[in-house]
């Protein structure tokens, strides 16, 4: 069976690949386009590592075919600083030092600026809901969830 | 980040809380952990792991395999020698190769579920997951036993034909799969028992636990025509890996480079080898790189995860709250191969106090599981929690508050540890003074809401360490340090060079120098990597001042002893004329070559007096009655750093510890079926605790200096992960009047416990 | 391994009909991918429904709601009215997984994964949802309760596929909700769900009610005799503790890693008599 | 005379004699004439232990100097040692 042929769009540039049926989001990401910030912790979409948007909407790049982000617009934590500026909420998790081993760190990125796009000011609880998709073993959440509530208040500021 | 820093006085940047100098690239996607490594041409390497829990492995037919287009390399027990049953140091660790050799790959026999049985490399993963259908094993499937107790029976299925219990007297004549039966001893527990007004007994039975880093084991080896090898790989110790692959390999020492890729957490399980040694031995044949990464199956199937044991406890005090005695019997599972971490349980069951009379008696136990790695603090949780338990119930039949009781009786500088040393300043008491003085400890509770407090301790380690400080053109340093950098040691390190040279912290950049960079470095473990590292950061930098001193000396046409090194500049000691310009690092590195050359320290020491760390744990939980199911409401973990270099890092260690500690205590356990498989091996059913299932978790950072350590630094790393799992049981007992004895306290357990007592009701 | 995303339902029809070996039809994918991961399934063609348009559409219908068997947990939850009328079966959807399954999930997927353990399908069954299907002889409804007939089987014939479901119109006095047990707060596959629908008649008794339980069976439960024990009353203490024995009583459950017996009969009375008094709340007010 | 002291199984090695009063002047010294005096000793004093000289503990240590009344404890190496052998925890993340 022939490979397919996607063009989409990945932080922000037209990109053309090849694969297979079975290779998923994060296996092209990774082996094929060499944008190796999405992290496989565990390949069935329990632990968040490899989340990225599609389309603007947050989704686990493990449980996506590569086949059918045709046409599809993706952003990985390799687009979220500009330039020299890093984004506050990667500022705030240097500064709340919200990551020890930092596996897990580009995940939480991805996840929480998803959620700050969607809600400016989300309360402690929202913001455990909303990243208990994405596993940490290092810090037991405290400090992440400290920098992305910091980051959302600086946010507000603007 | 220069802002932050600007709040400090740039020659003192201990014990604040900088931007740690690799954190950019990890918040980014840029740092390189273990599987983002490639070489051109690599191939992908599997595993073929045995399905059986126990078996005779008759034969293996890879000739299928080996025939299919794409594969390019087929590895087995027979391109493993064996090795000779002796302890030989492997750094400061003692292992028997004979063990390791079949631990990496299985000979005579598959010991456990996921036990390695080949290894092919193929030109794409889809070809090698093929060619691995294609290898035919041929099993004899034998009994398996995967309960400690049930191991320990004389009936039992033998794991190893020629295992003979050591520690006792006189020498069993008879195989067994206790491994070894260790003790320790102070006083006369009898006669101390006898002086008790009061006896608590109990047993306490505990699952094993994973680390569960996020990030799966991954390796990338590349093996040239003459033999020599580079590898990278995810791991806490790369001298480690490199110390075992050589031997395991045959290889001489000088011709493997091992580089320590950035690691996605290890908590222990990142000590030994797994896919290094399978990875060079499939490049060696193939003599292409080939890159290897476990699944999160394979990692639950087949890395360690700690022992679970059965724990009996007896400990006796007087109506006026004194320990008289103490006794414990513990006993480990090793996994498949000997080598549970019974002796520090056994060490540090009754650590954190003060008592005449102790006797602990541990046993290490195989069976048919994958053998146990080390995990934070390892086998202080399981005896701890034990002994914390029975502290707790102690306190109730006194009528004595539970942190009065520990105070007491804590261990403070000079008692007499039962495992023989006299110990230091240690912080067991100001930690129960940290945790008494805060609201939480007065906080209301309301009906099924319970609070539970837990002490714990951890010895900690130094060993063998380099670190090298070279003075770069412009004045700039780099720093090169030996042991992988888990969890903000790069910024820990560079802290303390910038204080010894006193120059500003951002020109200071550290690295983590690879096996053909420095000396022999033992690994980041015992929570020893800041410790014994800035230690070694201390001496390479009185090396560059001493250097530095004698240059301006000659320069100055004075003797050394009239100049000194001060704040960042060397200085003649009486200038009345002022006219010796002080000169900075920057000023001697302009005119270096001219002066002697390169200016640079190294350190190559062998850390001794790691000073233990002890720490008071308190929480608040809530059950559902209805449902057994507990929630964490409130969180303090007070803790014992010495001096803490990074408070942020510090901090992280407890909060991780604590969350682990309560991973451990109610939901996470290896489960098994009757056929001895393992079924949770996933994220989805091995349940760590996420975000949701936390409250925030309060920190005491106690400084007790460590007067061993130029800062007064203590290892902190380990030690939080010690009290949680006493402290929940005793919420437990507190929000519901039950004792329990079993982790994990899950919601099936629990609910149970409520309805054999009627109270499962709102 | 071929993928096809055809744009219609005839050519999703027609692939699923001439299709010889395994066969899998791809919404989500949030169960099938590691399926196919894990070596569970190795299919000969996937067919993704995604592109077509009425799989990924909610429309009103005859003062009830269609909603297309793609349509993820997310959208349902970004749904402005969706949530008024059936805040149970939307809830449920938006339990299944994480927020990053939230992006991907879908209740047609949900259903079709045959898991007695789906999130979603006690809260559709309870709400009397009917299932649509389309196949090689056109279209025909189901009620949900009867699509899965055991663990990973189907009622479906060869060529057919839910395309979207119907949530009937809704009687004022009504309200549903789903509750679910998990030892974690998220991320656990449910080990015992109960869904409970009612509408309220003449004086604030419970007029109709549907009660539907998931996990304690080898497929998701509609439990009659739960709902008769709750009619006519007020769900007073009396009738509560009815419902919960005859929840129980209905109840078969394995013994897992994920529960005992034990404790997933004991926990579906509790969870039942939670989940009646949540809907009956939410009748009173709507 | 230094005070030495064999915790735990050690003293199995010794028919039981557990302390003794021997002239060693550093690590060294104290493992060579305990292993003349019970030969058995040797290889597990080699295989390493820890040692802690009043009070503080010593691990591969061989040239530390004991003290003329020092007190000597041999104790299993501690955790990153022998007897552990599956070493300390990590330290972090």
């Amino acid at each position: 069976m022939a490979k397919h042929h996607i063009t989409a769009t990945v932080n922000g540039d037209d990109v053309e690949f090849l694969c297979e049926t079975e290779e998923t989001l994060l296996d092209v990401l990774r082996d094929t386009l060499h944008l190796t910030g999405s992290k496989e912790g565990c390949g069935s979409g329990d632990c968040g590592a490899c989340s990225v948007t599609l389309d603007g909407r947050l989704v686990c790049s493990c449980l996506v075919l590569g086949c059918e982000i045709g046409g599809r617009r993706i952003e990985t934590i390799e687009s979220m600083a500009k330039g020299d500026t890093l984004h506050p909420l990667q500022q705030k998790f240097l500064e709340h030092a919200a990551l020890q081993c930092g596996i897990c760190t580009p995940g939480f990125l991805v996840a929480s600026k998803a959620l700050l796009e969607r809600k400016a000011a989300p309360t402690e609880t929202e913001v455990r809901y909303w990243l208990a998709g994405n596993l940490c073993r290092c810090t037991g959440y405290d400090k992440i969830v400290s920098a992305v509530l910091d980051a959302a208040a600086e946010m507000r500021k603007g | 980040m220069s802002a932050m820093i600007a709040e400090h006085d740039l020659s003192g940047y201990v014990g604040t809380r900088t931007i740690r100098p690799d954190g950019v690239d990890k918040v980014t996607g840029r740092a390189r952990f273990g599987a983002d490594f490639n070489l051109p041409g690599q191939l992908i390497g599997r595993v073929l792991r045995s399905p059986h829990p126990h078996a005779r492995i008759i034969s293996i037919d890879t000739s299928q395999a080996e025939a299919l287009p794409g594969v390019k390399a087929v590895v087995t027990r027979d391109d493993f020698g064996d090795q000779p049953s002796e302890f030989i140091p492997a750094g400061e660790m003692m292992m028997n190769y004979r063990d390791v050799v079949r631990n990496v790959m299985a000979r005579e026999k598959a010991l456990y579920e996921g036990h390695p049985v080949a290894a092919v490399a193929a030109t794409s993963a889809a070809i090698a997951r093929r060619a691995l259908k294609l290898i035919e094993v041929q099993y004899e499937v034998l009994p398996h036993v995967i309960d400690v107790v049930e191991a320990m029976r004389p009936e039992a299925p033998l794991l190893h034909e020629d295992l003979y219990t050591a520690g006792v007297e006189p020498k069993p004549d008879k195989a067994s799969n206790i491994a070894k039966r260790v003790e320790i001893t102070l006083g006369d527990i009898d006669a101390g028992f006898k002086k008790a007004d009061v006896i608590v007994e109990r047993e306490f039975k505990t699952q094993p636990v994973h680390q569960g880093y996020i990030e799966p084991h991954a390796a990338l080896a590349s093996v040239s025509e003459d033999g020599s090898a580079e590898l990278w790989c995810t791991t806490q110790g790369h001298f480690i890996v490199r110390a075992h692959c050589a031997r395991l390999l045959g290889m001489d020492i000088a011709r493997l480079r091992v580089t320590a890729s950035e690691i996605g957490g290890g908590f222990g399980g990142k000590t030994v080898v797994y896919l290094e040694p399978l990875a060079l031995a499939l490049s060696r044949k193939a003599k292409r790189p080939v890159k290897m990464v476990m699944t999160r199956e394979e990692v639950f199937k087949s890395s360690g995860p700690t022992s679970g044991a059965v724990v009996q406890v007896k400990l006796g005090a007087t109506k006026d709250g004194r320990f008289t005695a103490a006794f414990a019997e513990l006993k480990y599972q090793a996994g498949a191969f000997q080598g549970s971490p019974v002796q520090p349980g056994v060490m540090c069951a009754y650590a954190p106090y003060d008592i005449e009379n102790v006797k602990v008696i541990g046993y290490d136990v195989v069976s048919n599981r994958p053998k146990v790695a080390a995990y934070r603090a390892p086998g202080a949780p399981i005896s701890e929690f034990a002994v914390e338990s029975v502290v707790d119930e102690l306190a109730k039949k006194l009528n004595i508050d539970p942190i009065d009781l520990r105070m007491q009786n804590a261990a403070h500088e000079g008692t007499k540890a039962a495992y023989g040393p006299k110990f230091g300043p240690i912080g067991m008491e100001e930690t129960l003074n940290a945790i008494k003085k805060t609201e939480h400890w007065n906080a209301p509770l309301r009906k099924w809401q319970g609070r539970g407090v837990a002490s714990g301790f951890w010895f900690n380690i130094g060993g063998e360490t380099c670190a090298s400080l070279t003075v770069n053109e412009d004045g700039t340093v780099s720093l090169m340090a030996g042991t992988p950098d888990i969890g903000g040691l790069r910024a820990s390190l560079a802290m303390v060079a910038a204080d010894e040279l006193g120059i500003p912290y951002d020109k200071v950049r550290p690295i983590i120098g690879d096996t053909g960079s420095l000396g022999f470095t033992f690994l980041t473990g015992g929570s020893r990597s800041a410790f014994s590292g800035s230690m070694a950061v201390v001496e390479a930098a009185k090396q560059i001042k001493t250097e530095l001193c004698a240059r301006a000396a000659k320069l100055w046409d004075t003797k050394p002893d009239q100049v000194e090194f001060e704040a960042g500049h060397v200085r003649h000691k009486d200038d009345a004329a002022a006219k010796f310009k002080p000169m900075s690092i920057a000023d001697f590195a302009k005119m270096a070559g001219k002066t002697g050359g390169p200016i640079g320290g190294y350190g190559r020491i062998n850390a001794q007096g790691a000073g233990p760390s002890l720490g008071t744990h308190l929480v608040d939980l809530e059950v559902d009655p209805e449902t057994g199911r507990v929630t964490i409401l409130r969180y303090t973990a007070a803790q014992d750093a010495g001096r803490a270099i990074h408070p942020s890092y510090v901090e992280g260690q407890y909060q991780g510890g604590a969350a682990q500690g309560i991973g451990w205590a109610l939901n996470e356990e290896y489960v098994y079926g009757a056929d001895g498989k393992l079924q949770n091996a996933g994220f989805l059913d091995y349940r760590m605790p996420v975000a949701s299932d936390l409250p925030m978790i309060d920190t005491i950072v106690v400084e007790v200096p460590n007067p061993r350590h130029p800062y007064g630094v203590r290892g902190v790393g380990e030690t939080p992960i010690v009290p949680p799992l006493a402290a929940v049981a005793n919420a437990m007992e507190s929000a519901t009047g039950i004792r329990f004895t079993e982790l994990p306290m899950s919601p099936p357990k629990v609910l149970k416990a409520l309805k054999e007592r009627g109270l499962n009701k709102v | 391994m071929r993928y096809e995303a055809p744009e219609s339902l005839e050519g999703a029809v027609a692939l699923l009909a001439r299709a010889t070996g395994d066969t899998r039809v791809l919404a989500g994918g949030t169960d099938l991918l590691v399926q196919m991961r894990s070596d569970i399934v190795d299919p000969e063609l996937i067919v993704d429904i995604k592109k077509i348009a009425e799989t990924r559409a909610i429309t009103e219908e005859k003062g009830g709601w269609r909603i297309g068997a793609a349509v993820t947990g997310a959208e349902l939850k970004e749904h402005p009215r969706l949530k008024q009328v059936w805040p149970g079966v939307v809830e449920a959807a938006n339990l299944i997984g994480s927020t990053q399954i939230q992006g991907r999930a879908t209740m047609g997927g949900n259903l079709c994964n045959g898991s007695p353990a789906a999130d979603s399908v006690p809260a559709l069954i309870a709400a009397g949802a009917i299932a649509t299907v389309a196949g090689p002889q056109g279209r025909r409804d189901i009620p949900v309760e009867d699509v899965m007939i055991g663990p990973r089987r189907l009622s479906l014939r060869k060529g057919e596929f839910v395309v979207s479901f119907f949530l009937p119109p809704r009687p004022k006095g009504s309200g549903d909700a789903y509750l679910r047990f998990i030892p974690r707060t998220e991320m656990d596959i449910a080990v015992v769900g109960a869904g409970v629908s009612v509408t309220l008649g003449a004086a604030g008794v419970i007029a109709a009610a549907r009660v539907s339980l998931g996990a304690v069976a080898e497929k998701v439960l509609l439990v009659p005799e739960a709902a008769q024990a709750i009619i006519g009353s007020r769900l007073d203490q009396p009738a509560q503790e009815r419902l919960a024995v005859a929840a129980r009583a209905a109840c078969r459950p394995i013994d897992d890693k994920r529960g005992t017996t034990e404790f997933r009969i004991e926990v579906t009375g509790v969870l039942t008599r939670r989940a009646a008094l949540i809907a009956l709340d939410r009748a009173r007010t709507n | 005379m230094a005070r030495v002291v064999l915790v735990g199984n050690l003293a199995q090695l010794t028919g039981g004699v557990a302390e003794f009063d021997l002239p060693a002047t550093s690590v060294k010294h104290l493992f060579q004439q305990l292993s003349e005096l019970h030969p058995p000793l040797g290889p597990h004093l080699e295989e390493g232990v820890a040692v802690a000289i009043d009070g503080q503990i010593y691990q591969d240590a061989l040239l530390e100097p004991i003290g003329p009344n020092g007190e000597v404890f041999i104790l299993p190496q501690i955790a990153g040692g022998a007897t552990a052998r599956t070493m300390g925890g990590s330290t972090a993340g």
